[in-house]
Order: C-alpha cells, then sequence, then structure tokens
C-alpha cells in the first residue's frame, strides 16, 4: 500500500467516523424530544411546546447547552480519577459499538468478520463504566444503582448471545455486512420471517433482553426514580451526566440496530420495489450514493421504529425488583433462548 | 462562570454568548422532586396532564445535582430547615428557588403559634421568586417560572447577578 | 403448568397495557396551554384577597376571624363635616379606615374573614399571576388615604383624645384611656429568632376610637 | 441471645456448628445503613427511613418523623372553635373534606347543635367525592413508586374533574374550610349537581381501565403480591386502620360501625382484601381495596344526589350560632372514617372560647408504626411498594 493510498484511506475512514458521530448526536437529540412527546401523548398531554417554534424542537438543544455550561460538581468525597473517567467509558464503549453498524451497503465502518461477536464486547464495556461511577461516587445509593447494574447486565449478555446466535447459525456468519447481504429481496426474506418460527422467538428475547442492556423500562433498576433516586449518576451533574443520558440512548439505538441488521433485514426496504438501484462494480458515483443513501434511509428507519417501541413499553410498564429480574432472566429467557438455539440446529441439520 | 465574571463589560461576544446561555437556561429548568406538604400535591397536579409542565421543558429530576430549581413546595420545619440548606447546596450552579405557598413565604397560618416552623424560607436560603396561595394555584406555579425565565434571560456572565 | 400460565398472563397483560396506551396517543389531549390559553375562573375562587375601601365601615370582624392574623387595620371617628356615605348594609359610614393592609405572604385562603364581612367591602378576586418578588410585594395597602392625610387624621384624634382626657381626669383622677395607637407596624417582620408578645384579637369590639389590630 | 447460646440441632457437633455460624457472619457481618428521606421520591414527603441492610435485604427500618411538625394541636389550643375548621384541613391534605366533617361533629357534639337533612347530605356527597380525590392520589403515586408513569397521569385527570367541582363549590381546590360548624360555608351554586352527575359517567369506565392498565398488570402483582404482609391481628394490634385495616381482611368501617351524618342510610359495601393474587393483607389488598372503594363512593355520591335533587332549597348555615359565647364545658371524643382511616378529634373544652385541648388521633400514624414491624426481610424495592401501600400523608402524622 502506498502512502497516498493510505492517507486517502485514513480520511475516509475518519470523515465516515465524524459522520457517524454528528448523526448519532443529531439522533440522540431527536430521540430524547421525540421520547418526551410521545410520552406526552401517551399521557394526554403536549409535551415539550414552548421551546423553539413547531411543537418545541429545540427543546433537548436547550437543555444540552444548559448541561454543558452548568457547574461540575466533584464530590469531594469521591474517587476522583475514577469519577471523572467513568462517564468516558460508558459514552467511549456506547460510540465503539458503532463501528460494525451497517447502515448501507458501503456504510459500514468496519465490516469485521467478527462483527457481531465484537459487538457483543464492546457493549460490555458499559458496565465497567458504570461500576465506576457507582463505586467512585462514594454514594450508597449510586453503589446499589451500580450493582444492580452489573449484575443486570452481565446475566442479560447471555439471553442476547444465544438469541443472536440464531441469525448466525441461519447465515453461517459472523460478519454484519454478510448477515444483512443475505436477507436481500423483500419481507419473506429477512431472517424473521423467514424462518419462523426459530427467528421470530429469537428476536422477542433479544429485543426484551436488550431492554435491561439499555436500562429502560421494565428493567429500569440502575436508576430506578422511585428507589435509589437516581441510581449510578446520582452524584453526576452537567456535562458528566449529559453524557451518561447521551449513553443511554446511544445504546437504545445500537441494540434497535442490532436488532435491524440481524433480524429485520437491514438496509433493504420490505418491497424489493422500493429498494434504491443496484451497485455493480462499475456502477456511477452517483447510482452508488443513491443506492446507499435509501439504504440508510431503510435502516434509520427500522431502527427508530424499534427505538419507539422501546419508549412505548417504557410508558407502559412498571419496573421488575430485582430477584424477578433475575428470574426472567435466568428462568425463562435462558431456557426459551436454549431450546431455541436446539431446534434451529437441528433443523438445520435436518435441511442438509 | 469565575474566570470572565466582573471583568468585561457588556460588548459583542459577552452579549450573544449571555443570549445563548440564558435562552438554554430559561428555557430547560429542571426542578427538584421536593415535596414537603400540601402545596407538593399542587406541584404534582400542575405536573400532570392538565398544566403539564413538561411543555415549558420542566421535568422534574430525583437529584439535586442535576436540577436547576428547588420549588420549596411546603411548610419548612425547624427540622427540616438545615435538609433543605444542605439539598440547596448540593445544586450545581446555577441555580433558582422559587417559594411556593403561604407556609413556605412566611410561616402562613403558622407564623404566629407554630413553635417548630421556620417563618419563610427566605431566612435559610436566596428565594428569587414567591408565589402567595395557600396552595397557590396551578396557573400561578406556571406563572412564576415565566416569571423566573423572563429573570433569566436579563443575566448576564460578565458580572455577577 | 403454572410457569407457562404465568409466562402468558405476562405477556398478554403486557400487551393489554400496551393497547391502552396506544389508544391514549391518538386521543385528544386535556392540556390547556396556560399563558395563551387560560382557564375561566369561578367567582368564588379564592386566589387574592381585595377590599372595596369605600364599603369598608370599621367593623373589625375580618381581623377578629381571621386565623392568622394577618389584616392591620386602622380607624378614625369622623367628623360630623365629613363625607357621609350609606353603607350596602343600610347604616352610614362611620369611620375613616386611614389603614387597611393584608399580608397575603401569611393568608391560609380559608375564607373566614369574607364570609363574615356585612358590608361585602372584602372579597375573593380571581388573578391568574399572583407571584412576588419580595416579600413586601405581597403587603397589600387598601386605604386610600395618603400618609399626609393619615397622620393629619392621627394628630387630630390625639388632640381630640387629649382634650377628653383632661376633661376627664379633671373630673375624676381616673386612668387615661390607654390603648392609643399610633405607632406604624412594620410590614415584615423578620419573626424567627425571638418570641413575640402579640396582642391578642380583640374579644369585643372597638372599646377606644382608635384602635389598631397588630398582625 | 447469641447465635451460640441455641440449641443445636440434632446430630450436629458444637466445632461443626461453630464453623457454620462463623462463615455466616463473616459474610453478612456488616450492615449498611441506608438514610431514605427526608427528599427521597418515595417517601412521600418528609418521612425519612433509617434502613439497616444486607445487601438489598432490610434487616432493620427505624422510621423517624417530625420534619412536618406544624405544631397543629397547640395551634388550635389558640384558635377560637371555627376558626380551628381551616386548621384541619392541613392535616391529611389529600382529603381535607372529611377532616373538616370528623372535627366539626364533634364540635356540634359538644355544642349540641343539629343539622338539616339537606346540609348532612351535601356533606356526604362532598366527602365521598374527596375520597375518591384522595385515593385517586393514593393510587396513582402508587403506580410512580412502582415505575408506571402513565397511570399516574390518567387518574390525575380524573381528580382534577373533582377539585374543579370543589373549586366551584367554594373556591378551593385543596384545601377547602367548606364544612363549617352548624353548616356549611356556601350553599351549593346553581347547576353544580348535574355537573355531578356528568362525572360519574366519565368516571365510572377509568376504574377498568386503570385495572387492566396497572392493577392487573403481571409486572404490578409480581411486585405486590405476597409483599409486606399485615395480618389482621398485627394491625389490630397497632390500631391500623381504614383501608390497611380491610386489605387485612377485617370488614371494619365507621360509616357503618358507627354511622354519622346519615351514613347509615346509604347503601353500600365495604370492600375488603381477599388475598386475591397473594396472601391477605399483602400490599395488593391494600391497594385493590382502595380501587374499590373508589366503586363505592361512586355509589353513595350517586344516592345523595338522588336525594338532594328532590329536597327543597333551605339555609345551609342556619344551624350555625352566631356567637359561640355559651361553650359548655366537658369533654368528648368523636371519630369518622376518614380517607386513610378513622380520625378521632379529643376536645376538651372548658368553657372558654377557645378549646382547652384539642388531640388528634391520626390514622396515617397507626400504619406508619408498623412499618419497623413488617419490614426486616423487604427489598429496598419492596421497601417502596410498603409505604405506598400504606398510604402515608405525613402532614397528618406529624400535624
Amino acid at each position: 500500500m502506498t502512502f497516498s493510498t493510505a492517507m486517502t484511506s485514513l480520511i475516509l475512514k475518519s470523515s465516515f467516523a465524524i459522520g457517524v458521530v454528528t448523526f448519532v448526536s443529531l439522533f440522540v437529540l431527536l430521540a430524547i424530544w421525540l421520547e418526551r412527546k410521545v410520552a406526552g401523548h401517551m399521557q394526554d398531554r403536549l409535551g415539550p411546546m414552548e421551546t423553539g417554534g413547531w411543537h418545541g424542537w429545540s427543546q433537548t438543544i436547550a437543555d444540552a447547552i444548559k448541561l454543558l455550561i452548568k457547574e461540575d460538581i466533584i464530590p469531594d468525597a469521591a474517587d476522583k480519577p475514577l469519577f471523572k473517567l467513568a462517564p468516558y467509558i460508558v459514552f467511549a464503549g456506547t460510540m465503539a459499538s458503532f463501528a460494525v453498524i451497517p447502515f448501507a451497503a458501503m456504510l459500514i465502518g468496519a465490516d469485521l468478520n467478527i462483527g457481531v461477536y465484537y459487538l457483543v464486547a464492546v457493549s460490555s464495556l458499559v458496565v465497567i463504566g458504570i461500576l465506576m461511577a457507582g463505586w467512585s461516587s462514594n454514594n450508597k445509593w449510586a453503589l446499589y444503582g451500580s450493582m444492580r447494574s452489573a449484575a443486570q447486565m452481565v446475566s442479560y449478555e447471555i439471553p442476547i448471545g444465544l438469541s443472536l446466535l440464531v441469525p448466525i447459525m441461519l447465515a453461517g456468519s459472523l460478519s454484519m455486512g454478510d448477515l444483512v447481504g443475505l436477507q436481500e429481496g423483500g419481507m419473506h426474506h429477512w431472517t424473521i420471517f423467514s424462518h419462523l418460527p426459530f427467528a421470530l422467538i429469537a428476536f422477542v428475547i433479544y429485543f426484551w433482553a436488550s431492554l435491561a442492556e439499555t436500562n429502560r423500562t421494565p428493567f429500569d433498576l440502575p436508576e430506578a426514580e422511585s428507589e435509589l433516586v437516581a441510581g449510578y449518576h446520582v452524584e453526576y451533574s452537567g456535562m458528566r451526566f449529559a453524557m451518561f443520558f447521551l449513553a443511554e440512548y446511544c445504546n437504545m439505538f445500537v441494540v434497535a440496530a442490532v436488532a435491524t441488521a440481524l433480524f429485520l433485514g437491514g438496509w433493504y426496504a420490505p418491497i424489493p420495489f422500493l429498494d434504491g438501484p443496484d451497485v455493480g462494480a462499475n456502477s456511477s458515483m452517483l447510482t452508488q450514493i443513491l443506492s446507499n443513501g435509501i439504504g440508510f434511509f431503510w435502516f434509520t428507519f427500522k431502527a427508530t421504529m424499534l427505538v419507539l417501541v422501546q419508549m412505548w413499553l417504557r410508558w407502559t410498564l412498571p419496573r421488575l425488583r430485582v430477584d424477578q429480574l433475575m428470574h426472567i432472566c435466568w428462568k425463562v429467557f435462558l431456557p426459551f433462548s436454549f431450546v431455541n438455539v436446539l431446534l434451529v440446529s437441528l433443523w438445520i441439520a435436518l435441511r442438509k | 462562570m469565575g474566570i470572565i465574571e466582573g471583568r468585561y463589560g457588556p460588548n459583542v461576544v459577552i452579549t450573544s454568548v449571555d443570549k445563548l446561555f440564558n435562552w438554554s437556561r430559561s428555557r430547560s429548568l429542571w426542578p427538584i422532586t421536593f415535596g414537603l406538604a400540601c402545596c407538593a400535591i399542587e406541584m404534582m397536579a400542575t405536573s400532570a396532564s392538565r398544566f403539564d409542565l413538561d411543555r415549558l421543558g420542566i421535568f422534574f429530576r430525583p437529584t439535586p445535582r442535576q436540577s436547576d430549581v428547588m420549588l420549596v413546595s411546603g411548610t419548612v420545619t425547624v427540622k427540616m430547615a438545615e435538609r433543605i440548606k444542605r439539598l440547596y447546596e448540593q445544586m450545581a450552579d446555577p441555580k433558582w428557588v422559587i417559594s411556593m405557598g403561604s407556609c413556605a413565604n412566611s410561616g402562613g397560618p403558622y407564623w404566629e403559634y407554630g413553635y417548630h416552623v421556620v417563618k419563610g424560607v427566605d431566612l435559610i436560603i436566596p428565594v428569587d421568586v414567591y408565589i402567595p396561595g395557600c396552595p397557590p394555584r396551578p396557573e400561578a406555579l406556571i406563572d412564576a417560572f415565566i416569571q423566573l425565565q423572563e429573570k433569566i434571560e436579563r443575566e448576564t456572565i460578565a458580572k455577577k447577578v | 403448568m403454572s410457569y407457562f400460565n404465568d409466562v402468558y398472563t405476562g405477556v398478554s397483560t403486557v400487551l393489554t397495557g400496551m393497547w391502552i396506551t396506544f389508544k391514549h396517543l391518538f386521543a385528544p389531549t386535556i392540556t390547556i396551554q396556560y399563558p395563551r390559553e387560560k382557564l375561566a375562573m369561578y367567582p368564588r375562587t379564592r386566589a387574592r384577597l381585595v377590599n372595596h375601601i369605600e364599603d369598608c365601615g370599621f367593623c373589625m370582624s375580618c381581623a377578629r376571624v381571621c386565623p392568622a392574623h394577618i389584616f392591620t387595620i386602622k380607624g378614625v371617628k369622623m367628623e360630623p363635616g365629613d363625607q357621609e356615605r350609606i353603607m350596602p348594609d343600610g347604616k352610614p359610614k362611620k369611620m375613616h379606615v386611614i389603614q387597611f393592609d393584608i399580608d397575603m405572604s401569611k393568608c391560609l385562603y380559608c375564607g373566614l374573614c369574607v364570609e363574615s364581612c356585612d358590608t361585602r367591602s372584602l372579597r375573593w378576586d380571581q388573578p391568574q399571576e399572583l407571584v412576588a418578588w419580595n416579600r413586601d410585594e405581597m403587603f397589600r395597602e387598601f386605604s386610600d388615604f395618603t400618609a399626609a392625610q393619615r397622620a393629619e387624621l392621627m394628630a387630630k384624634e390625639e388632640a381630640r383624645k387629649a382634650a377628653a382626657a383632661a376633661v376627664k381626669a379633671a373630673g375624676s383622677t381616673g386612668v387615661p384611656a390607654g390603648n392609643v395607637g399610633g405607632t406604624v407596624v412594620p410590614t415584615v417582620k423578620p419573626a424567627v429568632s425571638s418570641p413575640q408578645v402579640i396582642a391578642d384579637t380583640p374579644a369585643s369590639p372597638v372599646t377606644s376610637s382608635v384602635n389598631e389590630v397588630k398582625p | 441471645m447469641t447465635t451460640r447460646d441455641v440449641d443445636l440441632p440434632v446430630g450436629l457437633t458444637p466445632e461443626k456448628w461453630y464453623e457454620a455460624v462463623d462463615a455466616i457472619e463473616s459474610v453478612h457481618g456488616e450492615k449498611m445503613v441506608l438514610q431514605m428521606g427526608p427528599q427521597h421520591p418515595a417517601t412521600h414527603g418528609v418521612l425519612r427511613l433509617e434502613l439497616e441492610t444486607d445487601g438489598e435485604l432490610i434487616v432493620k427500618a427505624t422510621p423517624h418523623i417530625g420534619y412536618l411538625h406544624r405544631c397543629f394541636e397547640k395551634v388550635c389550643e389558640n384558635m377560637t372553635w371555627p376558626q380551628v375548621v381551616p386548621y384541619t384541613d392541613r392535616l391529611d391534605y389529600c382529603g381535607s373534606m372529611n377532616n373538616n366533617l370528623g372535627y366539626v361533629l364533634g364540635a356540634e357534639k359538644l355544642f349540641s347543635i343539629e343539622v338539616s337533612e339537606r346540609v348532612q347530605t351535601i356533606r356526604v356527597l362532598v366527602c365521598e367525592m374527596n375520597r375518591i380525590a384522595s385515593h385517586l392520589v393514593a393510587v396513582g403515586t402508587y403506580g410512580l413508586d412502582i415505575g408506571a408513569w402513565t397511570p399516574f397521569l390518567f387518574l390525575f385527570q380524573a381528580r382534577e374533574h373533582i377539585l374543579d367541582l370543589f373549586d366551584e363549590l367554594c373556591g378551593g381546590r385543596l384545601l377547602y374550610n367548606y364544612i363549617w360548624i352548624g353548616g356549611l360555608s356556601h350553599d351549593l351554586p346553581d347547576g353544580w349537581l348535574k355537573k355531578v352527575r356528568k362525572f360519574i359517567p366519565y368516571f365510572e369506565p377509568r376504574i377498568p381501565e386503570l385495572n387492566s392498565l396497572l392493577s392487573y398488570n403481571k409486572i404490578f402483582v409480581e411486585r405486590l403480591a405476597n409483599v409486606a404482609v399485615i395480618p389482621a391481628d398485627l394491625a389490630i394490634r397497632y390500631g391500623v386502620t381504614g383501608p390497611n385495616l380491610r386489605g387485612a381482611g377485617v370488614a371494619w368501617d365507621l360509616r357503618k360501625a358507627e354511622p354519622y351524618s346519615g351514613y347509615e342510610t346509604y347503601e353500600f359495601e365495604i370492600p375488603v382484601g381477599r388475598g386475591e393474587v397473594g396472601t391477605v393483607g399483602d400490599c395488593f389488598d391494600r391497594y385493590i381495596v382502595r380501587v374499590n372503594e373508589m366503586v363505592q363512593s361512586i355509589r353513595i355520591i350517586e344516592q345523595a344526589l338522588d336525594r338532594l335533587e328532590k329536597m327543597e332549597k333551605d339555609d345551609v348555615q342556619a344551624a350555625i350560632p352566631k356567637t359561640f359565647a355559651k361553650v359548655p364545658i366537658g369533654e368528648l371524643y368523636f371519630r369518622t372514617e376518614a380517607t386513610k382511616g378513622e380520625l378521632g378529634f379529643y376536645i376538651i373544652s372548658d368553657g372558654k372560647q377557645k378549646p382547652n385541648r384539642l388531640k388528634c388521633r391520626a390514622p396515617s400514624f397507626c400504619a406508619l408504626s408498623v412499618i419497623p414491624e413488617v419490614s426486616p426481610g423487604l427489598l429496598i424495592a419492596d421497601m417502596v411498594a410498603l409505604i405506598g401501600s400504606l398510604d402515608v400523608v405525613l402532614g397528618e402524622v406529624d400535624r
């Protein structure tokens, strides 16, 4: 590889990274506003209305600027280096997942051959950040929150891993690009529908377990407002709190994106007719951009829909208790996903 | 804002930065979930669907670290006073205080014979806005928030307010 | 079997709940966008006390029934030449109300004073904006006498009082009539540390012509 | 008694036993003391709970009160008889009408005042409406404690209707001072009864909606069933009354047992806890009793409306004494069924213009005192469920 091609590749990669970060920040701003609007309308009220013009669209922008310029308190009794580091680890862990998210056929940061494995590994990093935050705050409520969070996330990794195993077994690949590429050609080719009922069960288990992974209701025990005040981020203010907040919404998008890629046909439209033009090796630049743009649209659309379902669940359900959380994980999700994996492997063996 | 404070007069940079900061601060007032007595029920009613404080970008945070406004909603007793002071000190700057209802304003119905009631929360912490009422109606509370927003918009980073 | 039953009820009740919230997502909202839309207030709503001073007959009933003693009222007997006015209850006005202050910051909005007012001069007002920036703003003064007029009337009253006392003293060596006020009560008291001796509400109506109720 | 003094189980040598005990104590040796409140989202005001915890498990819970001590009883000694009424409003601020009624009936007994039937019926009507409003707060905030936001906001919509009606009736949304000694502060406004009539068909479908959204939601049921069981004997021993006692399966309601203000002429049932999803007297029973009581209150409201519509208008202030000059000397205790349970006023009069002593027996205080008894062995999340299900109002506890 010559120096110039290396440089071009570096520039391309970094501009892609910047693009992803910009997109994610914009998405988070939108998602928080959307969540407040959805919650409002579900509760027969309006949600943000007064800030900005139409329906308070700039509400989250104001919130973000305010949090940026707010006083940053580091408690005297806190373990200061850890306290400062924790939000960055949580944030970095979440952002690192975006490297393998396949937004479109060519819009994928790094199409690793172990893409899914990398994703599961990196998203576990968040636990460490949360544990650090809870421990270093030197606050009992924060400690409880982080302990709950660690127990919860570690347990729920297992059903998540097992249910992700189903599409991987069916596709025979760990690469995100391959996994999506095999689902081309309309809705009936999507994993979730093409291998009924196994993939559907796996999808449902994945989606529920991912709620626990992102600390959303009914599994929002680490930050349970009525029990632990604010959980692991009880002592965080201003910017550092904003990073936790941002990471939560990023995480929501990540799990929704993974579900989209593995189960819901990734960047393909429900009907092949709505897909972008086919891209060959010698297609023009314009065709490539158009094709990827349409793919990108479908991908984000599906992921956003899943995020909306997460919000819908949040504003409907009460919260579980710690032991019930574990009960659901170990006694409901785990046996179901084990049986599912077993049946899928049998089915694959029989089909051969 | 310790570096800037008191050093510069109003100029074009300061005023435009002021505008942005004040806009964001005034549009995103997060009060601390802190109910004391009867007024807290009206506070809840105000945040419920009919009056919907979320409309103004106001939503309640359970921890003082992440909140901007303290709504003292109810009778402040001597035993509670030091807790209120501590909570106020735990809040991150910039912070504001709304005193809601007669009890918080001046001890209210208990100002004369209530030996255990603090005669006004402004004796403990600085109060920005007072709302008379026992308890104040939700409209009065929303109006207090709007007035507070207007007050914040007049602030500047260039000098101590 | 109960295990599968639990899983089933879990899933079905969650779906029922989701269906209800989904229906509400498209139901019309009930929010009142306050600064732009305002609710009509009911005539009985207790939002702020207002005294229509021309109808006030200095009967002191409001000050007597008030549990929190928020009224500071001072009156001076009318001179024969002063303006005559027939009150809503049919009796002529006999007193100048030279001071009628209400400390709304202490009011408990029970409405006893309004109900006890015979001339209906004390009424509830229904504003929706009540915000005050300091405690003094909640202190409402209703008397339409200026400070100078008030001082003049007070001086006249004092002179009349002194003359009466002198006559009385000349007649019999009795005690001079006490409780002659003239001090201005401070508007806001930082009453927290020192317990104050507070005058009880007068059990009987006006005993001397200048009467004063300390808050 | 230390663990070493117990009789050994059969077949265990002392050495082995000590080894086992040491192993357990080294794990469970340290307890963490957690201060829950006074500012905590789940303490319903300013209650402070000192929790001694072993992990998430609560070993001991001690409630500390007095953060809202407003000197009610001392203030009342300085108030004339009618002036006490507004202060009773502020005891249990969610159910002010019922507090007014309790004190007023006591004072009327002292002064031997008889009020007309219409006044009695209006009092029953407003008290039952207020009971619904109070239970709506209790049930709604309970959902909030368990983590469900939406039911709280749905219920507060219905509550706003009741508050609007009260606003029109007497001018207060939360604290009313409506029921006076010998009568009422205002007569009913024109067309008010029709508005109450309209409220009933609005409110009735809310309860099935609440039940399917929250009450019988699997997660909610699992959170409450078999949690913090208060059996009937324990409840009676601690003097727990109201929905908390009825949740334990005891059909004790002063409206039936010692009827006042004409309650004996109304048809309604006493809902009791039946252990629908768990044990009798658990959190769910206390919760569902409140929901069912709202249905019964609607029945009473309908009957009261029927009567009021037929009655001739009379002067609601006819029986109010012009002066309270002649005060009988004596003492009495009068109890009523307020929203939280038995609200009693012990009044001592020495013939003066002001009560010599006025003691208030607050139901929430008794409910709160059960907490140390039932809390050992609960999780922190269960503690939140317990406080919410007891529905304590600190204004009444601290007085």
